[in-house]
């Protein structure tokens, strides 16, 4: 597939990530993730996940995904920087300039411009930022190389760190992989009646992540979704979506995805 | 001086140097012509490579430098006293790609071309080294500018900057800050 | 595994370290008999003292590092950075020691006691300036004498000479000056 060879290059780490709030599962709780790279990084995510064309955005399609990206991250509660709203804004913007009649082409005089796409300056700048990610790809490549060589102790290096996986996501899967895959699980979900007075499960993340961690003790890997699987409430599944992402964090377990779009395994970190 | 002693002093000042030392830095303590010294050093550098050697010479940031073979690595991480570099993170090396290829580049320029604030990754940058503050631009609040440093390609393993891995048209690009940079404001 | 790959990894490790590297430890990572690890190290070591190598894998403080050839130091001190001083070598240490404790004394009877020519370790000594040459002896050919110097009790955190450790044996005396060297460093 031509998309799986890229996919790499826009794997996500979700190193520099950190909680913020109160001890997990209490009021509050807050996951703040730096590892969303931005407005244009979602984009291009969203434009090679849908095999488009960038010098011809379907805008009204792109927009929805990209709104319906946010509302799960909104709904997930995570941390997410005001410049993804004002891409949201801009996105709109052009949506409605594309909705507006163009002239009949035989009114347009000759040597007159043609009205210029709205889309024109936001191909710009993702084809920009295109570039960018491969430059740091390429960088990348340079440091996992080099990180191999080790020059002579000298007091050039940093502190000593704690032996850690350097990828958590196995460079395979991002993080919009998995929100997807989480906002496909909700989609399909159909909320139980909750009984009025009957006392809800309240399961903290902790326990959440504990759970897990049980599990994978059992089975070296599981399915993403059946991690899922017998939760009855919105809420538990917001909870354990968050533990996954905690875990991923704190690098006790890892996800894998054998090929693109195909089912996502979690594993036990080694 | 014989062959072997002028090639052994060359290995020694490879070896206790610190930073990366100069060809010329080289040939200056030992009285010989840069060539010279050149020569010898690559005769060191060739012998290093031969039968699976664990150290090795490279030609890094404009100088050279002792290394292990990166071969051995997964051994030398089994060490107890051995330093560990966590790996950039993706916002780090976006803006560290931006700087390298772009360099002097002001904070707008790069958050320009990212979309997004780049404070953290700027100052994490500067903590690592890899970055530093190259004077500041001429216009509106005269910003500072930033370029790569000597430890940034030491980190990547370059002799210098024209080794930065080719990307495509970015040599282009200087126009297409200036026309992002006039949208966003 | 090879020979030839596993003295590469012996040689890396022994580089990378920040430390001494025992032992114990290289045996352990290549999952190998110690006697087997040492060896191996004694060949490694043997290989770097030919040819006027500019460094040598040496023995110190219950492990092995690298350092650079003591002959070489008067190049070394030109280059502009040193991290710091190299630590003095297994064969430097054990001529320092017999002069410490017989001072003054003659190369010749230094040579006597060591077994092996010690020009190089006399050189090293004077130019750290722990030693310098203290007269001459009456007597045939009329040979220099040497003695230890201020800065040696400096270097050694000693008051007087009367603080070097008590020894019954001479192969001894390296490892009681070591010793002290280690608590200094």
């Amino acid at each position: 597939m031509v998309l799986a060879k890229k996919q790499p290059v826009f794997a996500r780490r979700l190193r520099g990530s950190s909680i913020s709030g109160e001890e997990a599962g209490q009021p509050g709780y807050k996951v703040k993730l730096d590892v969303f790279e931005g407005p244009l990084d979602l984009l291009l995510y969203l434009i090679e996940r849908a095999e488009i064309d960038i010098y011809d955005i379907p805008i009204a399609y792109i927009t929805d995904e990209y709104l319906a990206y946010l509302r799960t991250i909104e709904l997930l509660d995570l941390y997410c920087a005001g410049d993804f709203l004002v891409m949201a804004s801009t996105l709109m913007q052009i949506k409605a300039r594309m909705l507006l009649p163009r002239p009949p082409e035989t009114l347009v005089e000759e040597g007159e411009e043609e009205e210029e796409d709205p889309r024109r300056e936001l191909v710009e700048r993702l084809l920009e930022y295109k570039k960018v990610k491969e430059a740091a790809a390429a960088l990348r490549e340079q440091e996992e190389k080099w990180s191999r060589v080790y020059y002579r102790t000298s007091g050039d290096f940093p502190d000593l760190e704690e032996d850690k996986p350097d990828d958590p996501l196995g460079g395979e899967v991002s993080l919009w992989d998995l929100i997807q895959a989480f906002r496909s699980i909700l989609e399909s979900f159909t909320p139980r009646l909750e009984v009025e007075g009957m006392p809800t499960e309240h399961e903290s993340i902790q326990e959440r992540m504990d759970a897990i961690i049980a599990r994978l003790s059992q089975s070296p890997r599981v399915y993403f979704s059946t991690l899922f699987s017998g939760l009855t409430t919105k809420k538990s599944m917001i909870t354990c979506f968050l533990a996954i992402l905690e875990l991923i964090r704190m690098q006790k377990i890892r996800v894998r995805q054998d090929r693109l779009f195909g089912e996502i395994e979690i594993l036990r970190a080694e | 001086m014989g062959f072997s002693q002028v090639r052994g002093i060359i290995e020694a000042l490879v070896f206790a140097s610190s930073e990366p030392v100069r060809l010329r830095e080289i040939a200056g303590i030992l009285g010989i012509h840069e060539h010279t010294a050149r020569d010898l050093l690559d005769d060191l550098i060739n012998e290093y490579r031969q039968n699976q050697r664990g150290i090795q010479i490279t030609q890094v940031a404009g100088g050279y430098q002792f290394a292990t073979n990166p071969a051995y690595a997964d051994y030398i991480k089994k060490l107890k006293k051995i330093p560990r570099q966590t790996p950039l993170s993706q916002a780090a090396l976006e803006t560290l790609a931006i700087i390298a290829y772009k360099q002097p580049v002001t904070r707008a320029e790069i958050e320009a071309l990212r979309g997004v604030s780049v404070d953290s990754s700027i100052n994490t940058l500067l903590e690592r080294g890899l970055i530093e503050e190259k004077g500041r631009k001429d216009g509106p609040g005269r910003p500072i500018l930033y370029a790569t440093t000597g430890d940034f390609l030491k980190y990547f393993g370059l002799n210098d900057l024209s080794e930065l891995p080719p990307i495509e048209e970015w040599s282009a690009a200087g126009t297409a800050i200036e026309s992002i940079m006039n949208i966003e404001h």
